[in-house]
């Protein structure tokens, strides 16, 4: 590498803006309400994600229910049902995972870890919050609004969505999902713009990129994508949104609905599907990456080394992030697209399959020779490799585009994708809250509940989602209310469709013992002083926890090595934090 | 270890350009304007036309980018990161026009009558 | 990670250009846009971000038009103007494109004047972007009526393929959404200029944040992205 | 230690319950025995890399737990060791790729001996349309669909006046021969779908998709419709017989022909 003259020579300020230049609230309503302290809107955007996430959750429960047992829930019909995995399924991915991971441990960790008083807009950062707000409203006020939510499947595709065998589709349900979208799209951009211009433009002296966590490596680049990825879920809202309120037929050929003709014509409905998935590709990955990143230094901290290859670590998040813009249409293998895309799709899908690979080796390398505690979050890192691998390797199937044919739209789908982003990113968003909750409230949570959480969740996940593969494989569809008689639905199969729905009520379970121990241990939790973990990063060392609006008190640090000095060979301590002096350079021998 | 928060003042570079050169831009764009224009006005159809409209609409975009926005006076860092993510939507394009023909031939393969 | 000297010099090296100064600004600490304001790249990555909108919204339209069976309405008689007798083609189009060139031309030189602190040419500079602006979208709400009432639709039109109403309205009213606040924002910034808010440091209504000359030059970007658009606009609706 | 203990018992237990799972795809009755081939590599090669990380990673939880006095080796990265692992993963993919390039080639290529069949969906019911005497299929438009002209087909086209239309009946095929499954929906996205065939394909309003097949087994499959289409998505059945030559000329004698059903609903009238 070049020998770069040092930026650190430049007269250019630390911060844009001085601490004195922040909008310090002086009112309860600022400080805890309109407040425009990241970690403020970070706690409301979490809380407000976790509330919708868990009213996907109960969604979830419903639909097993129906799923077991057929018939028996008489309030579950089949309007209802599809209503439910509707929003279970948009809910899960955009207002939970998408708002918690950017929304939530973005604005929280964003400038903590990278040394800056705030983002560098909060104003804009405080309405990302309220429209954010506004859009779970508006998607709730679904569920109450004539002819109730959607039930066009979270994919949303036309003609069906806006038709009237499907429910809310002449109804209020699609109209109030878009409107949704394209809040949340907005409030999301105002947010996103913050993210990225902070990890550009507001770093602390001495911190480059090459020096940040992989956590904000993995925020920063998923934020990106998503910058890049949601004006495709734009358009496409707006222009379904217009086939449905003005008539235009975008997406509507000639249809005869019922023995009806209807006023469209010429439109095509494959159009659709290739602007939302060059959105919904990049989204999957837009809450994977955050999770590829949090986890690399979950894992590095509790094993007390440096994450293996570093370098690579980030060159594959960049890499897995570009490419994912041209893999969308592996999504479309049976849609009746043009069949010679199968080739370029297949082979693009397949090759993001090496950096992948490159980032588990590099996790469990990172394990190799270390210095293994296992506490909580290394436990749920741990649950994260086994799922995410698993959940990867049943994507290489559906990759390869003549495996997909006959396991597309079945089952299988259901089981990868919720082994690979149903399970192995909310293990490490929980993972997560074990490892922040003290930098947070100042407390630590209990133990001895985590542990049960834990062993629960990782297990009952796994026995939920592993077997479900295999009614996939027999043939079983997806989206089916009920699958009757059937050669794909043997009474064995039924069995084991009552053995998944009994796992995930015990999973869902272990959520109320996780919230109850999230309440009781910001009283009761043991205090957890500054640094509990012992780690090297900059949240860790800021003066008093929690830390103060404007992070750092009166003087900001400055970094002098990467975020990974664990156990460094003749250093007193097994952890250096990123903002002690380096005088004889150590650390850029060891790391570049 | 830390530093004190009180920084010089920023210091970012001003654009300062003498107006002679926005005007001319200004009048080179007028022209171009035109000549998309007269390329319809005139009725020239086929590769010429498209290679003419595509030439006059890349020339102004590039003229607005550079001068207006001033991107030719930016590092290259900035340029690129702004110049090279588009290029995934140039990809994007090229697909649906393939799929587009794929779409059209089915309608005229199969379809009969009318819309 | 990287090969930092670091020394606690106050004198600053000049930064090497081209491509060294790339791998250089990404390498270093602090900010890889150097010389570049928070505000300014905000601006640049948002405008990033609409590009794609405007780009999915093109290509959504390219590909209603080239999947269709039903022919095309020609744009260049459509959009024809009577004048004297004569039809002209496109030469309402051609009119507002003019319009807007002009805009980007007085927003241009309002950035420079910025800059040098002159505050009555920028503020009137502005002003006068912004009337552009404003006639551009009366022309545009002229060329609606007009269509409208010819009998296009979103839903349909008399002359062929109903998405040609449908994007037509879509992708013009999109970027007439877009000038309408590009002209809401000169007039606020224009009023703050005259007022002199960058010369006294007065905070900000909202965001309570000290302002800077700056903000001309930020309001400069995305009204020359609007412009911008109009180029894709103009080739790609009115001249295909 | 018990974090070890059910690590890999993770790992083998998934392997056993894949070996003794009842759960399995259905008989194959068509020629796309390439597929299950194909499934069948992907499950080599992901198995065997699914067991060996999760082992790995309980072997270092085991070997290099914390214990007092611990400290972990300080390697920042090892470039050769990395560059090897992207080999072999390249390799792997390599390996499930190539086939199934090589198989979906085949997939896309319908034979020229292929007989065309139509499929035709609505909201939830199957039709089918097989050519005439003359082989070949007329033209259609979802703009014609009347009451006595169901499935749309084009009066001013000679060659559909011969077709054969089956409305919500069974749809039979002769066994050995190449069918070019031609799909075509008049309202929402459907999916044809027989687990047995392997094949299968979404059904798009407003554009016509294909693919192909030849039955290889003689027996009564189920249809299932395998793309959300409204709330009658799951009851969307149909069937699909395959029967040997004697057997489905004796069937298709019995169907009607297009011109035979509109004689049948009285008026003929021409399109609009
Ligand atoms: C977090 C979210 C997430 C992630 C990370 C992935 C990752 C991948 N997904 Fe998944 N996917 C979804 C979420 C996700 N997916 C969702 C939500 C859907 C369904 C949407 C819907 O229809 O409702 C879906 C559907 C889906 C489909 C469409 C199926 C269909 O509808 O027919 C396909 C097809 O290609 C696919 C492929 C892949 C591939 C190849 C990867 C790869 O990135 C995986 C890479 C990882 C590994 C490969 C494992 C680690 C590697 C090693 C241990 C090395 C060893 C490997 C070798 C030797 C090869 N996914
Ligand atoms: C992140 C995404 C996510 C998550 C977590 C889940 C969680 C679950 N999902 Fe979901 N699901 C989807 C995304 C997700 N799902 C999507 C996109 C679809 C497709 C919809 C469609 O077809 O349109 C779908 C569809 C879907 C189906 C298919 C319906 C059908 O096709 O007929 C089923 C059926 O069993 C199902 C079941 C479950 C179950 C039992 C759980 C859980 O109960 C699993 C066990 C629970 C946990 C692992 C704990 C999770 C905790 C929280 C969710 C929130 C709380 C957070 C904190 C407290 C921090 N889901
Ligand atoms: Cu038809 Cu589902
Ligand atoms: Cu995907």
């Amino acid at each position: 590498m070049v020998n770069i003259p040092s930026s650190i020579n430049d007269p250019i300020p630390a911060a844009e803006v001085e601490d004195v230049e922040l909008y310090h609230p002086h009112s309860w309503w600022t400080t805890y309400v309109f407040s425009q302290d990241a970690k403020v809107i970070a706690i409301q955007y979490s809380l407000t994600a976790i509330s919708i996430g868990l009213v996907a959750l109960v969604l979830s429960w419903l639909m097993r229910l129906q799923l077991a047992f057929p018939g028996v829930f008489t309030f579950i019909d089949a309007d209802r049902y599809y209503q439910f995995i509707t929003m279970h399924g948009m809910i899960m991915v955009i207002y939970l995972l998408t708002a918690l991971f950017l929304g939530g441990f973005g604005n929280y960790l964003i400038p903590l870890m990278l040394g800056a008083r705030d983002m560098v807009f909060p104003y804009a950062n405080m309405l990302s919050y309220w429209i954010y707000l506004l859009a779970v409203l508006v998607l709730v006020a679904g569920f109450f609004a004539p002819g109730g939510p959607t039930g066009a499947g979270w994919t949303l595709y036309p003609p069906q969505a806006v038709l009237s065998g499907t429910p809310g589709g002449q109804d209020w349900g699609i109209i109030l999902m878009l409107s949704s979208l394209i809040l949340f799209i907005i409030g999301f951009t105002m947010g996103g713009l913050n993210y990225v211009v902070t990890v550009l433009q507001g770093r602390a002296r001495g911190m480059t990129l090459m020096r940040m966590p992989l956590t904000i490596w993995g925020i920063f680049t998923a934020t990106v994508m998503a910058l890049l990825a949601f004006p495709a879920l734009f358009v496409a809202s707006v222009m379904m949104l217009f086939d449905r309120v003005l008539g235009t037929s975008f997406f509507m050929p000639a249809i005869v609905e019922m023995g009806t003709q209807l006023q469209h014509g010429g439109g095509s409905p494959i159009l659709f599907q290739h602007l939302f998935w060059f959105f919904g590709h990049p989204e999957v990955y837009i809450v994977a990456l955050p999770a590829f990143g949090i986890v690399s230094d979950l894992i590095s901290v509790h094993a007390r080394k440096n994450i293996f290859g570093y370098r690579m670590m980030v060159w594959a998040i960049v890499i897995i992030g570009a490419l994912s813009f041209v893999v969308w249409a592996h999504h479309m293998y049976v849609s009746g697209m043009n069949p010679n895309f199968g080739f370029f799709f297949a082979t693009t899908t397949l090759i993001i399959a090496v950096p992948t690979a490159i980032k588990v080796y590099n996790w469990v390398l990172t394990l190799w020779r270390g210095d293994i505690h296992l506490t909580i979050p290394m436990l749920f890192a741990l649950g994260f490799i086994v799922t995410f691998v698993n959940g990867g390797l049943t994507g290489l199937f559906l990759g390869n585009v003549v495996v997909d044919v006959p396991l597309s739209d079945t089952m299988f789908v259901v089981a990868h994708f919720h082994m690979v982003m149903g399970v192995a990113p909310i293990m490490v968003i929980f993972g997560a809250i074990y490892h922040w909750y003290p930098k947070i409230t100042g407390r630590m949570l209990d133990e001895t509940m985590g542990r049960i959480h834990f062993w629960v969740t990782f297990l009952g996940a796994y026995l939920i989602f592993f077997p479900m593969h295999y009614l996939g494989l027999l043939g079983a569809p997806r989206r089916y209310y009920e699958l009757g008689e059937s050669v794909v639905n043997p009474p064995s199969a039924h069995d084991l469709n009552i053995f998944i729905t009994m796992m995930a009520l015990t999973v869902g379970a272990a959520q109320v013992l996780f919230l109850f121990n999230a309440a009781w241990s910001l009283r009761h939790g043991k205090d957890a002083g500054g640094n509990p973990w012992r780690a090297t990063t900059l949240e860790w060392q800021t003066p008093t926890t929690p830390p103060p609006h404007g992070n750092f008190g009166k003087e900001l640090p400055v970094v002098y090595r990467w975020a990974y000095d664990y156990s460094v060979p003749g250093a007193p301590e097994d952890f250096i934090p990123q903002n002690e002096p380096d005088p004889e350079n150590r650390s850029r021998e060891h790391a570049s | 270890m830390t530093q004190p928060a009180t920084q010089p003042a920023i210091q970012t570079e001003h654009q300062e350009h003498p107006i002679k050169l926005y005007l001319v831009v200004w009048g080179m764009l007028f022209v171009l304007s035109l000549f998309s224009y007269m390329v319809d006005y005139l009725g020239l159809q086929g590769y010429l036309r498209w290679s003419l409209i595509l030439l006059f609409m890349i020339l102004k975009a590039g003229l607005i980018v550079a001068i207006f926005m001033h991107m030719a006076w930016e590092r290259l860092a900035l340029i690129y990161a702004i110049i090279l993510p588009p290029l995934l939507v140039l990809v994007f394009v090229a697909m649906m026009v393939s799929e587009s023909h794929y779409v059209l031939s089915s309608r005229m393969t199969f379809f009969g009558t009318g819309p | 990670m990287t090969d930092v000297v670091e020394t606690e010099t106050r004198i600053s090296p000049p930064r090497p250009d081209g491509l060294r100064g790339f791998a250089s600004d990404w390498a270093s600490d602090q900010r890889t846009f150097k010389n570049v304001s928070w505000g300014k790249a905000m601006m640049w990555i948002f405008l990033l971000s609409d590009t794609f909108v405007f780009g999915c919204f093109l290509l959504a339209y390219m590909s209603a038009r080239m999947s269709t069976t039903v022919p095309w309405p020609n744009p260049s008689e459509v959009f024809a103007l009577n004048i004297g007798g004569t039809e002209v083609p496109l030469i309402l189009i051609a009119i507002m494109t003019f319009v807007l060139i002009s805009s980007s031309g007085t927003m241009a030189m309002a950035v420079n004047f910025g800059y040098r602190r002159d505050r009555r040419r920028t503020a009137l500079l502005m002003l006068l972007t912004a009337l552009f602006g404003a006639t551009f979208v009366g022309m545009q709400a002229f060329e609606w009526t007009k269509l409208i009432s010819e009998g296009v639709r979103p839903w349909g039109n008399p002359w062929g393929a109903p998405q040609f109403g449908s994007t037509f309205f879509m992708i013009t009213g999109f970027h007439g959404t877009h000038v309408t606040i590009g002209v809401i924002f000169l007039i606020i910034i224009a009023r703050k200029v005259w007022r002199g808010d960058f010369d006294t440091q007065k905070r900000g209504f909202f965001t309570s944040r000290k302002g800077h000359y700056e903000i001309v030059e930020i309001t400069g970007l995305y009204w020359h992205f609007v412009d911008l658009v109009w180029v894709f606009i103009f080739a790609f609706f009115y001249l295909w | 230690m018990a974090v070890v203990f059910i690590l890999a018992f993770v790992a083998v237990a998934s392997v056993l319950f894949h070996l003794l799972s009842p759960w399995w795809w259905t008989p194959i009755a068509s020629n796309w025995q390439y597929i299950d081939n194909t499934i069948i590599i992907t499950f080599w090669i992901t198995g065997f890399v699914f067991v060996a990380v999760v082992l790995f990673v309980a072997y270092c939880v085991w070997r290099f737990r914390h214990r007092p006095g611990n400290r972990a080796h300080y390697e920042p990265e090892n470039r050769k060791l990395e560059f090897w692992l992207a080999t072999v993963t390249t390799i792997g993919v390599v390996a499930m790729l190539a086939p199934g390039l090589f198989v979906w080639n085949h997939f896309v290529k319908v034979p020229s001996d292929a007989t065309e069949v139509e499929v035709v969906g609505q909201q939830w019911l199957w039709s089918f349309r097989l050519p005439g005497a003359n082989g070949k299929l007329g033209t259609s438009e979802t703009r014609d669909i009347t009451a006595e002209n169901p499935l749309g087909v084009n009066k001013n086209d000679s060659a559909g006046l011969d077709d054969i239309i089956i409305q919500g009946g069974e749809l039979h095929l002769p066994i050995g021969k190449p069918v070019k499954m031609v799909l075509r929906s008049v309202d929402v996205l459907h999916d044809f779908y027989v687990p047995e065939f392997r094949a299968k394909m979404d059904m798009v309003p407003g554009m016509v998709t294909y693919f192909w097949i030849t039955p290889t087994r003689t027996g009564t499959f189920e249809v299932l419709c395998a793309e959300l289409c409204g709330v009658g998505h799951p009851q969307m059945r149909g069937t699909v017989v395959v029967d040997n030559e004697a057997d489905y000329q004796t069937w298709l004698q019995q169907q009607q022909t297009f011109t035979q059903m509109m004689a049948a609903s009285g008026e003929p009238q021409t399109a609009q």
